[in-house]
């Protein structure tokens, strides 16, 4: 039993810190997506783990790039048919009055979701998706469609779309993660994954983005306390630092520990995705998540208080972290809906008893 | 104790009801959800103010002798309940007929009261309050813009933050220091400064939800008429706090109407989202309910003991401290209500109001300073900062 | 529109106040009630308003006294009978399989709730009741039984009845509202309430005793308040009081907020229930009983934390109030509960739309 | 970073858990609710303390050559997660297996080694811990118990309280000031004192719940001899600062592993109430998921700290603080879900659950005082007290 870091690990994230710290990484975006490529963030041998502290990373940085979709959403599916991801890519699933959320995907009772999105024989698929994340930018689309068997997850190239998917805005407070529709009218398509695989790499597809998407949020969170404790240690009101207020330290201590916490659910998500997957990966993933969410909207609470006036004005950057915190709040769902997922694993069903265990 | 309106308040009440559903303009933004921006469109904020004035609800408690109506706080209270839940707009001089106008009136001379008090209530001047600083911070007393003694001029200089509304303003009630020898709350003067005066820039402050409601206000060797002081040179801390009791006096029940607007949306919300059966958002739409009713109560009871001893009660202390916190957690459960990627105008409009909620527990005393005052204050505890 | 007391109403206050910080009301408890009697707390000419006074001073005193039950649990019911409670009295309702809480019984979609007991043509009574409060001490008892048209309410001397009514204990962690069990074996009972009555009698039999406790409740609230507030000014540690640390100070600038508001709603609530029954009382009640609830145990709890070690000795009075507090919390349900309640009222049927208006 | 036992682990693991599982008594209350009271059968935790040393469980970590299995912290925190789920006691010694032993293999003379460690192991010497006083409270360099030199002998003079199960121990390590002229804390001193000593009087100190698991002892010229002293005279602040070290290492296991207890619990009592399926509950019990779970993997990334640098992280400070949150929030979750006024042992069981744990933000330092610890020693704000 170690949960220490390796030292691999902690030099793979200190180099991603110092990339994401640099100017260059707040640049154009198609260079910094061949950065990222080169610095390995899309290798197939990298872990959950490995993947999580990029993920983190991110966070910290606030970083726009849609490497989450790409290695979250879309890399399960194209692995699973032998393809690397290499360039932008993300998964379309949401339809209008189909399933809304990847959990209402895979829910047991509704497999489907009651998708109408189809795939006819010849391979060409037809339908609409809605609240694709970043579908403008995404270069490989993988949607999920209903074939005669059930659920299949094919590619298609997104270029080759009329009309090219929309950037119908954020998808929530953070114009950094956007969404989009994408109207499949006949487009062909490439098989990635059959209808009797689909719903084991959608569970692994929801089980790796969130547990991505709470170490992030560790980021976030970790990003936005730095931010308050200097700023309550160098500001100075009635003749001393803020921070020697009890009213400023100590909901900075008591965030601390909330961080802290969710960090240490966030790095032992990851680990259980690839370590142990099924049920006590998707727990510690929900738990990951519900920790990770609520640490980092209250970490940019918690800073925006501490700053006072200046905590809420535009140039002040902690709202685009706030932003980005809200997005991770709502995203597939909320923390009440991944706490409702973990009481039916805790409370439901023959497993119930024993899961406190682990 | 009868919580009921007497029949006179209860006329009042009818007869501003009654003018509300006739005079309030109808606007409307996506799918229903309210238009966004109480003060995006300033022709019609100024018409309404103007009307607003003819109908006589301009200067409620102002007394008749300087232009108002002579009536009760509690006249002022009903207006302020009613407007709101007619989703009026606010008087364009929301500012200097709650706090500048009564400090006139207090502690103004007979020129100044007669030249602004009429111009107030009309809108034809619009006032904007000039206290905070960037270094000052909650701490008033740590005042640095100087008015220095030039003749029969004071010569303004320094810069102002957090400045409600500046932008759309003309005028300003300046707190500055004339005297710089002088240290903390003494030395400091009021003054009423006409901002198009040579020498003032101001510049709108953008908040995180991307709108400006807030201004700083910088003056380069501003020339201020002496008749400008508002009470004596020296005596400004006092006037000052004037200003700030009038502040705190009613405004619970513009807060606390506010919040009922927001609360009728949220139901309104949920019914439209279908989340209106979902036990967990029940609890919590209760739980907003409870805040909410005991924030009208309590401001009811402050008023109770305004009327009877003229100070509002140390119940009015926690009113915008709590109100904060609820605004915060309903404008948090409304956006949690509209975050399942459906846009219908009404997500994008809470979105906003939560963002711009963040600022409750800062602006007009930050909490942290509110539970300074009401520990030491009220409480009798020991000072702790 | 005037929420201050009259000068009467606070004289009353102020007079059950002084008599209640005397010695002589700790003492035996049959002169206890002889003088509560000789001081008018029974008479039937008081207000809700005056008797939410009287209950906020038996929350400050934590006196043991069963006149809650007497004039909320028992009064209405004697009172539509044109009696007047001058003795100590309760109220019968919960059976084992029937129902629990008053707000069971009252359900609209199951009148009676199940009632097992009965009332048999000659008057007699039979069948048993369960978590009846001052079981023990009632002189006389109030039953809820099942007749051929429905719930009836009627009289029984408690001294008739064989065996006597137990003391089964505290009905929660306070030892000073003790419950017990009533049998009733074919024993003479007078009538109060008539079928066609008794759904409004026990509605308002509801409102009040939830708007009295909801008034005990600030009492509790406010003695914890200023217990805390006063060891906060007098203790020293690291050489100053520790009320002088914002960590000690600021929560209770918290409470006090979360007390006044709780009175404001206490008061409320009681003026609501005579002017204004019906739902509007109804929620006025409940949000009252959930301020007033969630006040008591938070001042309680925030009082032992203020005493640090001395707060949780047994010889510090303080866990006698919290005791109080969590018994308040409990009564005839939760604070979720009464939630709820407040929820169906707000959000379901026709009057939905208009409540959040008063 | 590999979250799974080592072969070496695992095995260590088995062997305590089939243990564990023919060794623990059984002890049920009512109802199938638990017996009430760790310490309530003192013979039975002496004989339960006995098999423990006897098969190798009492000293884990301690060195072999002071009769210790030389094992690492991570064994220790296995033994107590498996020990916290099979419901088993403590062993009764545990302040002299957890603090003041290895205090005196730290800092105690050779003839101290030789003389309490095998005591303490077996359990012949129960131990407490003698540092709070009631003037000084959190601040223990405020104490003023006196030990005054007398020839080859301190005598002793003072109050001491909150010392858990005090009333149990035979011998306390005592915090005393040997030099009354020096403050604050220098001038301190640590003695190994014999509690059945003439002069000393223990007084079990009775909690809200009725119960009495502290006392406070009081020492009236108590004659102890010289070697007594732990390390030097005038050296107790290191030492006592050494022993809450050891107290801070894997404390946070243990209280885990009884929230992991008490969680198992609820979950047992929700189903046996059939309140399992309200949407309310579920909110809140997986919640109490997440806490505890937190709690446990924060724990498990401190000790691997722990074991690379041989300090603990400085997560570990976090652990206490939201260790005592969480467990109060959940007995009281606990309490309401038994408060339908069906008594079957499980209500009074929580009732009392939920009482003591109003102590868990008290006890071992006050919320208050961590939130400063963490404040200006992991954060680095200024000091704030």
């Amino acid at each position: 039993m170690d949960f220490a870091l390796t030292g691999e690990q902690e030099t793979w994230r200190d180099t991603a810190a110092k990339y994401l710290a640099d100017e260059r990484a707040a640049g154009d975006s198609d260079r910094t997506w061949a950065d990222v490529t080169g610095l390995g963030w899309l290798d197939s041998e990298l872990g959950t783990v490995e993947l999580a502290l990029l993920a983190e990373q991110l966070g910290h940085a606030r970083s726009p790039l849609p490497w989450w979709s790409t290695i979250g959403l879309a890399g399960p599916a194209l692995r699973a048919a032998g393809r690397e991801p290499r360039r932008p890519a993300t998964l379309a699933w949401a339809e209008e009055a189909g399933p809304g959320t990847l959990a209402a995907l895979l829910a047991p009772h509704r497999p489907g979701g009651g998708m109408s999105c189809t795939v006819a024989a010849d391979g060409t698929v037809r339908g609409r998706k809605v609240a694709v994340p970043h579908a403008a930018e995404a270069v490989d689309l993988v949607v999920a469609v209903a074939g005669p068997d059930g659920v299949e997850l094919r590619l298609v190239d997104a270029s080759a779309l009329r009309p090219a998917p929309t950037d119908a805005g954020p998808a929530g407070l953070d114009p950094t993660r956007p969404a989009g529709t994408v109207e499949l009218s006949g487009v062909a398509s490439t098989p990635l994954v059959a209808a009797d695989a689909s719903g084991d790499v959608l569970a692994a597809i929801r089980r790796r983005t969130l547990a991505l998407l709470a170490a992030e949020a560790v980021g976030v969170a970790t990003r936005a306390l730095a931010w308050a404790v200097g700023y309550a240690t160098t500001r100075t009101q009635f003749g001393r630092p803020i921070g020697a207020n009890q009213a400023v330290a100590h909901p900075l201590a008591d965030l601390y520990g909330q961080v802290e916490t969710a960090r240490s659910l966030a790095y032992r998500a990851a680990w259980s995705v690839d370590a142990e997957p099924g049920p006590v990966a998707d727990r510690a993933v929900a738990a990951a998540a519900v920790a990770g969410r609520e640490a980092a909207t209250a970490a940019c609470e918690t800073a925006i208080q501490t700053y006072g006036g200046s905590g809420f004005t535009w140039e002040q950057p902690l709202h685009h972290w706030y932003r980005r915190a809200w997005w991770l709040a709502t995203f597939d769902g909320t923390v009440a809906d991944l706490r409702a997922e973990l009481a039916a694993s805790l409370l439901d069903g023959a497993s119930g008893q024993d899961a406190p265990g682990r | 104790m009868d919580l009921r309106d007497s029949a006179e308040e209860a006329a009042f009440r009818a007869g501003l009801r009654d003018w509300l559903a006739r005079s309030v303009p109808v606007t409307t933004g996506t799918a229903g959800a309210p238009a966004r921006g109480r003060w995006d469109d300033v022709d019609a904020v100024r018409s309404f103010s103007a009307a607003l004035h003819e109908a006589g609800y301009a200067g409620l408690t102002w007394p008749v002798e300087y232009g108002g109506r002579g009536l009760s706080p509690v006249h002022q209270a009903i207006y302020l309940e009613e407007s709101a839940r007619a989703e009026a707009g606010e008087h364009i001089g929301v500012i200097g007929l709650g706090m500048v106008g009564p400090t006139v009136i207090a502690c103004g001379s007979p020129a100044q009261r007669a030249w602004y008090l009429p111009r107030i209530l009309t809108g034809e001047i619009i006032f904007c309050q000039g206290f905070s600083e960037p270094e000052a911070g909650s701490d008033l007393s740590a005042v640095r813009t100087l008015a220095r003694r030039d003749g029969d001029e004071l010569v303004v200089t320094g810069r102002k933050v957090w400045s409600s509304y500046a932008h759309l303003a003309d005028h300003c009630l300046l707190l500055a220091r004339t005297d710089p020898d002088a240290t903390r709350h003494r030395g400091l003067s009021c003054l009423l400064v006409d901002l198009r005066t040579p020498g003032v820039t101001v510049r709108p402050i953008r908040q995180m939800t991307g709108e400006a409601e807030f201004a700083e206000i910088e003056f380069d060797e501003v020339r201020v008429p002496l008749d400008a002081v508002v009470g004596e040179i020296g005596d400004g801390w006092r006037v000052a706090m004037t200003t700030l009791a009038h502040e705190r006096g009613t405004f619970g029940f513009t807060l606390t109407a506010r919040l009922e607007v927001a609360f009728r949306r949220l139901v309104a919300t949920a019914r439209a989202r279908g989340r209106d059966t979902d036990p967990l958002v029940r609890d919590q739409i209760a739980a907003r309910y409870v805040e909410l009713e005991g924030l009208r109560w309590t401001n009811r009871r402050a008023l109770a003991e305004l009327r009877r001893t003229g100070t509002p009660g140390p119940e009015t202390s926690v009113v915008k401290l709590r109100w904060s916190q609820a605004h915060q957690r309903l404008t948090a459960l409304a956006v949690l209500l509209t975050a399942d990627g459906r846009p219908d105008g009404w997500d994008r409009y809470w979105r906003r109001e939560m963002l711009r909620s963040r600022a409750n527990t800062i602006e007009g005393g930050t909490s942290q300073v509110l539970r300074n005052v009401i520990a030491e204050r009220v409480l009798g505890l020991p000072r702790s900062y």
